[in-house]
C-alpha cells in the first residue's frame, strides 16, 4: 500500500511539515554514512530505484483498483538502510514530479516508503540464518509491506486526530467516526492483504534469481561475508 | 518448395512519434524451405517487418498471413511452429541457467519431464553447446548467448525460423558457425529462415532470395542474390554495398573481362586460373 | 502510467513553446510557490482560479488535453479515502480537500511537461548531497532503459508462450524475469555513469539549456506567478467552509 | 608520428566472477596520429583493454599510461583530450534531444554559451547529423544514434578517439561514412584511433598497425594489416577471418599466381588486368 502516494493539501500541515523535516535529516545522515560511495555504488541504487519507479509503473489489475508493485522489500535487502533511504527520497521525488503525489508530502511518502523499506534488512539478517535466504527475502519484504502499510494508515489517523475540527464536525457523532473507521479498514484489509501476497511471491522468484546468478548480491551469501554487495560500496552496508 | 507460408502484403504501421512505415511495392512472400534475407538501410522497417511476422505488431493497413493465420489475431496457434531470435539476443534469455532457458518454451507447452529433456538434449547438440547446458546464462560471452538463444528457438523444432541481426556482435567465425548451422537446418530439416542482416558477406551463403527495403519501408526489389548485388543503382539507393566478390567480378567485367558471379573465394579463384591459363600460350 | 512518463517526457524535450524557453528556475520556483500557497488556502474561490491558471498554463504549452486530465484524477482517490474518513457533510470542505491536490498535480505537470530533465534535475541536485543528486539524474534514466528491457521481456515471453500458468509459477517466472531486468539495469546505468565521468561530470548535474539564465519568456512565468497572488488577495474569502 | 601516447603492459584483471583477463604478450603501444584496430575473439579482452586505457578499470598488475598519466587515478587530467564511444551508442546518450547530448561535455567544462553552440555545430557537421539537432535522441534509428555519440566524443576536438566497435549495426553505407570520417580526423587534425571491430572488411582501410588478441586476453601478435591477415594460422587460433579480398590473393598466391596483397577492389582489378593481359599472347 506504500505505493498508494499521498497527494498534496489534504493532510493538516502539521504533519507534512513533521514529515518533511524528519525525511530531510534522514536524507543527510544517511548520505553522511554513504559518503565513500563509489561510482558503482551509485549506479547500482539508481538501477534499483529505476526498478522500484519502473515496477510502480506497471499496473497489476487485482482489484477495482490498478495494484502497483513497489519491490520495496528486496530494494531494501540489497542496499541497506542509508542508501534505501535515498532510494525512496528519490523515487519519491520523481513520482512528485509526476504528479504521482505531491511535493509537500515528499516527506511523509518518503518515510512511509523508505521506513518499510529499511526495515527489510535488519528482519532479513534475523532470518537467513534460520531458513534458505529466498524464503528470508520474502519474508522480510512480506514484513516491510506491513510495516509501511501500517505507517501509511498511522499518517492517515494522526492526521484525522490532528486536523482542526469545524464547527460540522462537532455535530459528527461518535459512533459515526467509528463506522467510518471501519469502512475505511473493510476497504483497505484486502486489498492490503493480496499486496503483500504478490509483493512477496515476487521477492521470493527474484531472490531464487539472484541466489543462482548473483549470490554475492544476496547479503550474508558466498561471498557476503565480508558483506560487499556491490564492490566499491559504501561502509554502511558492511554494518 | 512453392507453397507460401508468410505472406505480408502492403502493411502499414505508424509508431506514436509518427513515424510511419509503409511495407508496400512488392509483396513479402517465403515459401516453404526457402532461405530469405532482408537488406536495407538502418531504419527502415526491417524489424518492424519482422513483428508483423510475429505478431507482436497489428498492422494497421495491409495483410499478413503466417502459416494461414493472421499472426496478431491467432499467433498462439503458430507459435509453436516458428522460432525466433530478436536483434538483441541476450535480452530473450530469460532463466537463469542454460538448461533452465532451453526447456523454457517446452515446459511452457506441458511437455512432460522426459520430453523436455529429450528435445533440449537435441536443441543444445544442434547448436554445438551441449558442453554449456548448466552454466549460468548471465556469464556467458555474447556468442554463447546467442548460441543459446538459438537453441531456445529450435528446440520446439520449428518450421519456420525468424532471425533479426543474428550476427551483431559476433566474431568472423561464430558468424560462419551459426551460417553453418542455419544452413544444415534448413537442409536436413526443412526449416524455412527469414533472416534481417547488414552483413552482405554472408548473404550469399545464406540466402535463396533477397528482399531490399529502402527508407520509409517500401520493398524495392527481391531476388536472388547474385542478381541483386549486381544492380548497382538498386544498392547505392538503399546505403548496401555488394559483397567484396560480387564487386571485383563487376568491376572485371564492365572492363570487359567476363567471368561471371562466382559465390566464395574458392569458386573466384577457379575461374581467374582458368582464364590465366587460358590466356597462356 | 508507463505511456505517461514517456510521454510526459518526450513534451519535456521536443516542445517549442515560450514555456520550453523559461528558465528552469523560474519554472520551479513558480511551481513551489503555487503549490504552497494552494495548500494553505482555505477556500475554494481561489483555489478555482488557481486550477484554471494551471490548466491554461498545461494547455498553452501544447500538452494534450488527456495527460491534463490524468494529472488531474490521480489525487482523487487518496482524497477521496481521506473525506470518507472525516465525512462530515459538508461539500464546500469536500471541494477544498479535492480541488488543492489537483491544482499542485497540474502544475507539476506544467512544470516537467516543459522542462527536459537535465534541467529540472540541475537546480533540485545543487539542494542535494552529491551522491543524492547524481542518483536523482541516474534514477531518472534507468527508468527509461528498464522500460525499454521489459516491454523486450515482454516481448520474450510472449513469443516463448510463457503468458499462461499459474499464479505461483507465473509469480516465479515474474521474480525470474525482474531478476535479469535488474542485472542489466545495473550494467547499464553503471555504463552511463561512466560515460557521463568520461565526458566531464564531476559531481554537478549540468542544465543542458539554460536552467537558470533568465530570459525573455520568463516574463510569462512573473505574469501566471501575478494572477496567483491576485487571485489569493482578492478572493481570499470566496467560497471559506 | 612516433611518441607513444597510449602505452599498456602485462595488465590483468579479474572480474568478481573470477574471469581473468591478462593483456600481456605484446606491449600495446599506440603513438601519435597512428590509427590502430584491436581484433579477437568474442570476449578476448578488447572492451577490457579499452576500459584500461579509459580509466574504468584500474590494473590489478601491470602498468598503463596515457599521455604520460595512470589514467585509472589521474583520468581527470586527460579526459578532455580523449573523445570515448563504447559499445552499445546509446548507452552513452546522456541528454534527451541530440543538440542537448552533444553539448553535455563542453558545457560541464565550462564553456561560454556562444562557444558551446559553435563546438556543438562543428562536431554535428562533421559527422553530418546537422539536421537531426533538435531531435529527441530516444526516437532516432541505431545508426543515427551511433553517429550523434560520435559528434558526442568529437566535440571538444580530442586527440585520441577510443571506439569500441563502432560499426555494429550499422548499414554498409553508414559504416564507410565513418570510417571516411575518422580518417578525416585523423589526416586533418592528426587525431589518433584506437578502433576494436569484428568487422575485418574495414580494418585495411582504417588502420597503420593491428593488434590481434587471444581469448584470455594475450596479445598475440601486430603489425600492418596485410601482414596480419598473411598469417593463416594466427587469425584460425583467433577466430577472424581474413578479408575476402586477402584471402582471394592468398589463395591464389598458394596456387602459384602472385600477384602481392592489393588493398581494395581497384587495385585487385588493375593486377588481375594487368596479369591477364600480361598472360595474353
Ligand atoms: N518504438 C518506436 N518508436 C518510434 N519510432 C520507432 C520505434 N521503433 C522503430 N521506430 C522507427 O521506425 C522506423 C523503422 O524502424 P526499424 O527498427 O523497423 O528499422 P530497422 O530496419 O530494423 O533498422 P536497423 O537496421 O537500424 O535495425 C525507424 O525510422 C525508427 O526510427
Ligand atoms: N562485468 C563482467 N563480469 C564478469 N565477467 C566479465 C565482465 N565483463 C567482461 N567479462 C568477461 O571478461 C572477458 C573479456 O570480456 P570483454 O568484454 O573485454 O571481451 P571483448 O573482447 O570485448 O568481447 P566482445 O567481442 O564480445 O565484445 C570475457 O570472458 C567476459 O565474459
Ligand atoms: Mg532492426
Ligand atoms: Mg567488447
Amino acid at each position: 500500500m506504500s505505493h498508494l502516494h499521498i497527494p498534496d493539501g489534504v493532510l493538516p500541515p502539521l504533519v507534512w511539515i513533521a514529515g518533511l523535516l524528519l525525511a530531510l535529516a534522514g536524507v543527510l545522515v544517511s548520505a553522511a554514512f554513504t559518503r565513500g560511495a563509489g561510482p558503482q555504488r551509485i549506479a547500482f541504487q539508481s538501477a534499483l530505484g529505476g526498478l522500484m519507479l519502473a515496477v510502480m509503473a506497471i499496473p497489476v489489475p487485482i482489484t477495482a483498483f490498478d495494484y502497483c508493485m513497489t519491490l520495496a522489500g528486496p530494494v531494501g535487502i540489497l542496499l541497506g538502510p542509508a542508501s534505501t533511504f535515498q532510494v525512496s527520497f528519490v523515487v519519491t521525488v520523481i513520482l512528485a514530479l509526476m504528479g504521482q503525489g505531491g511535493f509537500t508530502v515528499i516527506g511523509l511518502n518518503t518515510l512511509v516508503l523508505g521506513l518499510g523499506a529499511m526495515s527489510a534488512r535488519p528482519v532479513y539478517g534475523v532470518l537467513a540464518r534460520r531458513m534458505k535466504r529466498p524464503h528470508a527475502v520474502a519474508l522480510s519484504t512480506a514484513f516491510s509491506q506491513l510495516l509501511s502499510s501500517a505507517l501509511w494508515i498511522a499518517v492517515l489517523a494522526a492526521s484525522v486526530k490532528l486536523s482542526p475540527a469545524t464547527a460540522a464536525d462537532e455535530e459528527v457523532h461518535h459512533t459515526l467516526r467509528w463506522l467510518q473507521g471501519g469502512a475505511l479498514v473493510a476497504l483497505l484489509a484486502p486489498l492490503l492483504l493480496v499486496a503483500v501476497a504478490v509483493e512477496s511471491l515476487l521477492a521470493l522468484g527474484l531472490a531464487h534469481f539472484l541466489d543462482r546468478v548473483r549470490p554475492d548480491l544476496l547479503p550474508g551469501g558466498a561471498s557476503g561475508a565480508s558483506g560487499a554487495a556491490v564492490p566499491g560500496e559504501a561502509p554502511e552496508a558492511r554494518s | 518448395m512453392s507453397e507460401p507460408i508468410v505472406h505480408v502484403s502492403c502493411v502499414r504501421h505508424t509508431y506514436p512519434d509518427r513515424t510511419s512505415v509503409h511495407l508496400c511495392g512488392l509483396d513479402f512472400v517465403v515459401e516453404k524451405g526457402q532461405r530469405v534475407v532482408i537488406l536495407g538501410p538502418n531504419g527502415c522497417g526491417k524489424s518492424t517487418l519482422l513483428y508483423h511476422i510475429l505478431g507482436l505488431l497489428a498492422p494497421q493497413e495491409g495483410d499478413v498471413q503466417v502459416f494461414g493465420a493472421d499472426p496478431a489475431k491467432h499467433f498462439s496457434k503458430i507459435r509453436e511452429r516458428v522460432g525466433v531470435l530478436l536483434q538483441n539476443a541476450d535480452e530473450q534469455i530469460i532463466a537463469p541457467t542454460v538448461y533452465d532457458d532451453v526447456s523454457f518454451s517446452p515446459r511452457n507447452y506441458g511437455y512432460t519431464d522426459a520430453e523436455v529433456g529429450e528435445k533440449v538434449s537435441v536443441a543444445l547438440r544442434k547448436v554445438g553447446i551441449e558442453h554449456l547446458a548448466h552454466k549460468v546464462c548471465h556469464y556467458l560471452s555474447g556468442g554463447e548467448k546467442r548460441k543459446v538463444a538459438l537453441a531456445g528457438a529450435l528446440v520446439l523444432e520449428p518450421e519456420l525460423l525468424v532471425l533479426d541481426e543474428p550476427f551483431e556482435g559476433l566474431d568472423p567465425a561464430s558468424r560462419n558457425d551459426i551460417v553453418d548451422l542455419l544452413n544444415r537446418l534448413n537442409r536436413e530439416h526443412g526449416v524455412s529462415l527469414v533472416v534481417a542482416t547488414h552483413d552482405v558477406q554472408l548473404v550469399q551463403p545464406l540466402a535463396d532470395k533477397v528482399y531490399v527495403l529502402k527508407r520509409g519501408g517500401e520493398i524495392l526489389a527481391q531476388g536472388p542474390p547474385a542478381e541483386i548485388f549486381r544492380d548497382v543503382e538498386l544498392l547505392k539507393r538503399t546505403n548496401i554495398e555488394a559483397p567484396v566478390l560480387a564487386e571485383l567480378f563487376q568491376v572485371l567485367e564492365s572492363r570487359g573481362v567476363d567471368l561471371g558471379r562466382p559465390e566464395n573465394v574458392e569458386a573466384a579463384v577457379k575461374v581467374l586460373l582458368a582464364r590465366m591459363g587460358a590466356a597462356k600460350p | 502510467m508507463i505511456n505517461t512518463f514517456a510521454q510526459i517526457d518526450q513534451y519535456a524535450s521536443a516542445g517549442h513553446t515560450a514555456w520550453h524557453r523559461a528558465s528552469a528556475l523560474s519554472k520551479l520556483l513558480f511551481t513551489l510557490v503555487t503549490i504552497g500557497v494552494a495548500v494553505f488556502t482555505p477556500s475554494w474561490g481561489p483555489l478555482l482560479v488557481f486550477l484554471g491558471v494551471a490548466v491554461l498554463l498545461a494547455l498553452t504549452a501544447r500538452l494534450p488535453l488527456k495527460l491534463v486530465a490524468l494529472a488531474a484524477t490521480a489525487p482523487l482517490f487518496f482524497a477521496a479515502l481521506w473525506l470518507l474518513s472525516r465525512w462530515n457533510g459538508r461539500l464546500d470542505e469536500v471541494a477544498v480537500t479535492a480541488l488543492r491536490p489537483v491544482v499542485a498535480s497540474v502544475v507539476a505537470l506544467w512544470l516537467v511537461g516543459t522542462t527536459p530533465y537535465p534541467d529540472l534535475f540541475a537546480p533540485i541536485s545543487r539542494l542535494l548531497p552529491r551522491v543524492v543528486g547524481d542518483s536523482l539524474f541516474l534514477t531518472y534514466r534507468a527508468v527509461f532503459v528498464l522500460l525499454q528491457r521489459l516491454e523486450r521481456l515482454w516481448r520474450a515471453l510472449f513469443l516463448r508462450g510463457a503468458l499462461g500458468g499459474s499464479l505461483r509459477r507465473r509469480g516465479e517466472r515474474m521474480g525470474e524475469a525482474v531478476g535479469t531486468v535488474v542485472l542489466h539495469g545495473f550494467e547499464r546505468s553503471q555504463r552511463l555513469y561512466q560515460v557521463m565521468h568520461l565526458r566531464g561530470h564531476s559531481g554537478r548535474i549540468c542544465g543542458c539549456r539554460h536552467w537558470r539564465d533568465l530570459r525573455a519568456e520568463d516574463i510569462w512565468v512573473v505574469a501566471a506567478f501575478a494572477a496567483v497572488v491576485a487571485s489569493r488577495i482578492l478572493l481570499g474569502e470566496v467560497g471559506r467552509p
